[in-house]
């Protein structure tokens, strides 16, 4: 029992936990090309064209994954903030905010992919649709975390606020959603559902899985390579970075 | 090819769609090398300070 | 625990008195925003009384944002908010006297002044109860909430901008089931639903909000 | 208390503090018992603002204990804050309220009752009569001092903290404050004083520490 | 005469760029206040289109006014502002710099992003044109406006909600010949008179502005 | 100027100042003329702060005329801000600029330029060595006031008002500072300040005028 608790507290140390990054970020870095190279291959080449939409819903192959990816985000960023506000440790803050851009940059492509869909399929860029309207809410959630973070001059000011701002975020969340949905089903403003193709060929589903799969690669790929990064930021008059030589950094 | 690219008339949504995505998470990593060599610069600075400091 | 609570309104009630043109301010910031779409939007009474619920909601909601913004910042600016921290009091006793003072003060003068502003759109008298009824319920929790912002925000240069950032987002639903309510009452479907949805939140928000702002409030006097 | 009638109240155990890029103090440990009062010494930039308010519990410290009667003070909480007074660089009084209501206020958060005629009483004895009832806002400098000063003559807690105390009071209130702060240690409290004024801390219990000797 | 203004646009700017966060949390300001309105009124593409323009520009209104807010209040508070009147140097010149500093860190995104958000309304090209051009020529003669408000109620308490009731009513003919601009546009009537109103509003509040604001701030100091 | 050497080139005249409902002083004449070093004295609350900013021309006297050679000030303006460096109980430093940028800005605002080297000189004369280029808001209490009075030793104007410049001092940049204004005086330059602290104002050429003598 005792060896685990060790280990994790050793990690849990951004001096132990600045190598293991690299590790981690390199082995991701290569899983995420591979499996986004196989994704693209199969989004072009080998799912076939749709009987309805024709080779527009090919967007969905990056479409769906961002949406995914960007919910998925948020809700581990406010696990980590969580973590950090109990036990006051400074790495589980850094991890959040290593996370924060590339969630935000997801719920972005979300946004600017549904919308090219949208065009073509609906005849305009934008509908007040609940989905699309909540993902929206969900990049000022983002904004918001990253625009309180670069306000506070202090880092560790900084962690705290933002955790807080993180845990009443990810309450708010599914309260969000679902009064969202609610004020969009009672006005049946928009005519067309977004959900018109129930059945979903196998392919299709597959390549939307790796690709998936692949955005998680590359969202770890990044997010460690950025979390190392702040660690720098951070603790750059602390005698273990001074110690690093130049090939560690 | 050229049909490949046309996308049976879907060409500017598909390709502006994969496109932007490409960009963003070309730039993100880019973007993080550029922050991450400006720490380094720092870091470096301090540790000659340090030196200058000492000798 | 009752006597600081009680202490705590009155002190932040005798200032709002001594100055007493920020209760008008508010209120007028709120006529002013809601008067002035039939301004920007143009005339026609439809449209007009389509978009009355929402207009005036949005409206309550900016006014109500923008009054929090006070709520700590003078009292983090000359030192007695880091005062409160240190008695023996528990934090988030003082700050629900502090939220309770500042809704007397800017929201109940917002519920008042509703029905007034319905008018202008020629809303109907029961769409007009419900309209109060929902901003009753309404606008203390928009004040619980929008505390935490305030104290998330405290002492940072872009005070005000990022408030509104962080904190509108959240207040989403309050506007829905807000507007929602009267809506469906203009509407005939009954606002029912709507404002037990509302009061839900403010329960909700009430249990959570003080201790959220309690914890913001240390990290800003760190 | 449990040790003994000499047990320090306060025990500081290997502080450090750092703010931005700079530790300010490593490993400072140092303790305080009742009827001492502490002189913190050091230049501009030295840290004292910052350690004082790391005893106050205000500022999270980087690393080491602050410990009253044996327990740290982040445990304590509000056990711990009554029975502190800390007077920072800010004055802690409304500009919207009188001084009498500055300070009836203040005593009912600090947990104890301050009718109107002692309140008078205290800001007379601390040189504001005739500007007791006037918004503080309008007093001077060394007026609005005065006012947060004040506290000290209405309060029962044992460890003061005061971020110096003596700016903008002109002679005769630094002699008064002066006075007050001996008799409050000679009646077995404690107190933690900085001041630039080296004249103004000399006295029988008086302990020194100086922070930062290093080039600023 | 110009280097000291050049250092007032130069030390302003540089403030704005040690903290960058400012100048995207005015515009995200901007963006979701224009992006609630649709949760307050419904989602019925018509109807929205319909008041998209007003929308849009009460938007710019309030995120100007908003970030105008601390156009003086922080040089106040921290005494430079003080200093500032004891220059050699005449004061409506710094205000002029100090505005045009404040309209290029806050104005210049506004017009930037709206008609991106145009697009959220369903608005034609034409129609986008149009609202930017009456952006370009109206935030800086809110801008210039807003100053004025924001040195009346320098050091007051409750600065944000009065100066909003100061200003507001002098922002409305600002914000009728915009969003009429747009609205003569889309209904295909042309919105150029209104635009040669708007920039005769700017001129005017060029000259006019800065020497109000200048004895504003010296009563302000008093 | 005009009328010899040692004509008084501030002169104040029947000055009355109120605040609020209380008039501060009433018909008070005195003048200044260079190489003179003015100590204003007078307890908490006696007026000091107010006369001085009805001297920078800040505030509007009740009645009376301050003279700058010969002409009202109120007249003068920014003639009259030429010659005149003003420092009140603020710092008037901006926290997000660092402090070379500060004195920078400051010079030009004043009507000079001032170059780098020469601000960095500056600001290690009066101990900041190492904070040059820190945000100032990160400096500590008495670093802050240092930045503040770095623009005396880069400033050419003739008049100095100082309303309590020694506040947060420590004890070298005290002796510092006392070194500054008499080499300024004895220059050929005014300076009005004042200060609590006795001792730090006795010099060959110093003038003593106390206000409000009735008790407080
Ligand atoms: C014909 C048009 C569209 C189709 C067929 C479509 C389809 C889909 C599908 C299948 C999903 C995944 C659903 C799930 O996970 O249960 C999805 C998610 C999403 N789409 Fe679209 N979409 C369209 C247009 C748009 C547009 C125009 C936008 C925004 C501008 C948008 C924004 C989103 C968002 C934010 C999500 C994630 C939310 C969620 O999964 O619940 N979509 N879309
Ligand atoms: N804004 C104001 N409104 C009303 N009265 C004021 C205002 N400012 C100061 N006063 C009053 O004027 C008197 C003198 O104030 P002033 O600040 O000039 O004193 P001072 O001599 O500088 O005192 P100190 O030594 O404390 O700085 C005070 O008694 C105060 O009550
Ligand atoms: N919020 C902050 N962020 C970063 N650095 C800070 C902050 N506050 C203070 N410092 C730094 O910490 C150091 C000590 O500050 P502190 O205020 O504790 O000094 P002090 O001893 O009280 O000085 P003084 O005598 O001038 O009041 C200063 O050099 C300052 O640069
Ligand atoms: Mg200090
Ligand atoms: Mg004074």
């Amino acid at each position: 029992m005792s060896s685990r608790l060790i280990n994790w507290f050793k990690f849990s140390s951004p001096a132990s936990f600045y190598p293991l990054a690299r590790k981690i970020s390199v082995v991701s870095t290569v899983i995420a090309v591979v499996l986004i190279v196989i994704g693209l291959y199969m989004s072009f080449f080998v799912a076939p064209t749709d009987y309805k939409q024709g080779e527009g819903y090919r967007i969905i192959f990056v479409h769906v994954p961002a949406s995914w990816m960007s919910m998925f985000i948020y809700v581990v960023m406010a696990g980590w903030a969580a973590l950090g506000l109990v036990f006051n440790t400074r790495l589980s803050a850094m991890m959040a905010q290593a996370l924060a851009p590339t969630g935000a940059m997801f719920a972005f492509i979300s946004l600017w992919t549904g919308s090219f869909w949208g065009k073509p399929m609906w005849g305009t860029w934008w509908v007040w649709d609940a989905r699309i309207t909540s993902e929206l809410i969900l990049l000022f959630l983002y904004l918001g975390y990253m625009a309180l973070r670069a306000a506070i001059d202090d880092p560790r000011r900084g962690d705290r606020a933002s955790g807080i701002l993180l845990l009443v975020g990810v309450v708010n969340v599914p309260i969000i959603y679902y009064s969202v949905k609610w004020w969009n089903t009672l006005h049946q403003g928009s005519t067309i559902k977004m959900n018109n193709q129930t059945t979903m060929d196998e392919t299709m589903l597959i390549t939307m899985l790796i690709m998936t799969l692949g955005f998680w690669a590359y969202a770890i790929a990044v997010a460690m390579a950025r979390v190392r990064t702040v660690i720098l930021e951070r603790e750059r008059s602390s005698t273990w970075v001074r110690g690093l030589t130049a090939a560690e950094i | 090819m050229a049909e490949f690219f046309h996308m049976g008339g879907y060409g500017l949504y598909v390709w502006g769609s994969f496109g932007v995505t490409a960009l963003c998470m070309i730039a993100e990593p880019l973007l993080l090398r550029g922050r991450s060599a400006s720490i380094r610069k720092r870091i470096a600075r301090i540790a000659r300070l340090d030196q200058e400091a000492q000798s | 625990m009752f006597k600081p609570l009680f202490w705590v309104i009155r002190r932040d009630l005798t200032i709002a008195m001594r100055r007493r043109s920020d209760v008008f301010t508010t209120l007028i910031f709120f006529v002013i925003v809601v008067s002035l779409f039939p301004l920007g939007i143009g005339p026609e009474p439809n449209t007009l009384r389509q978009i009355a619920p929402g207009i005036v909601w949005v409206g309550a909601l900016l006014a109500s944002m923008l009054a929090l913004e006070q709520i700590f910042s003078a009292d983090h600016r000359d030192g007695t908010l880091e005062q409160m921290l240190l008695t023996p009091q528990p934090v988030s006793v003082l700050v629900v006297g502090k939220v309770l003072a500042h809704w007397l003060v800017s929201g109940v003068p917002l519920v008042v002044m509703a029905p007034i502003l319905g008018l202008q759109y020629d809303l109907s008298v029961d769409v007009q109860l419900i309209l109060v009824a929902s901003l009753l319920l309404g606008t203390p929790a928009l004040s619980l909430i929008g505390a935490i912002g305030a104290a998330l925000t405290l002492g940072l240069r872009s005070g005000g901008v990022l408030l509104a950032l962080l904190v509108l987002p959240l207040y989403i639903p309050v506007l829905i089931f807000g507007a929602g309510a009267v809506e469906a009452t203009a509407s005939g479907l009954g606002g029912q639903a709507h404002l037990s949805m509302l009061a839900a939140i403010l329960v909700g928000s009430m249990v959570l909000a003080p201790l959220a702002t309690a914890a913001a409030l240390r990290v800003a006097e760190d | 208390m449990s040790t003994g009638t000499a047990a320090p109240a306060l025990q500081i155990d290997t502080l450090s503090c750092a703010r931005g890029d700079r530790v300010l103090f490593r490993d400072l440990s140092f303790a305080i018992a009742g009827g001492e009062l502490l002189h913190l010494k050091g230049r501009n930039g030295s840290g004292k603002t910052t350690l004082l308010r790391a005893l106050a519990g205000l500022l999270l410290p980087e690393s080491g204990e602050i410990r009253w009667q044996g327990e740290n003070i982040r445990a304590l909480r509000e056990e711990y804050a009554r029975h502190l007074l800390y007077l920072g660089h800010l004055n802690g009084i409304k500009g919207d309220l009188t001084a009498v209501e500055n300070l009836r206020i203040a005593a009912v958060l600090d947990g104890f009752e301050l009718d109107e005629t002692r309140a008078w009483a205290v800001l007379d004895e601390i040189g504001l009569r005739g500007h007791e009832d006037l918004p503080t806002k309008h007093l001077s400098q060394g007026q609005k001092r005065r006012v947060a000063l004040a506290r000290l003559l209405a309060n029962r807690a044992s460890i003061w903290i005061l971020d110096e105390p003596f700016t903008a009071l002109d002679v005769a209130a630094v002699q008064l404050l002066q006075d007050v702060i001996h008799r409050h240690v000679a009646d077995g409290g404690m107190a933690i004083v900085t001041t630039h004024q080296e004249v103004a801390m000399i006295g029988a219990h008086t302990r020194t520490i100086e922070l930062g000797r290093r080039h600023v």
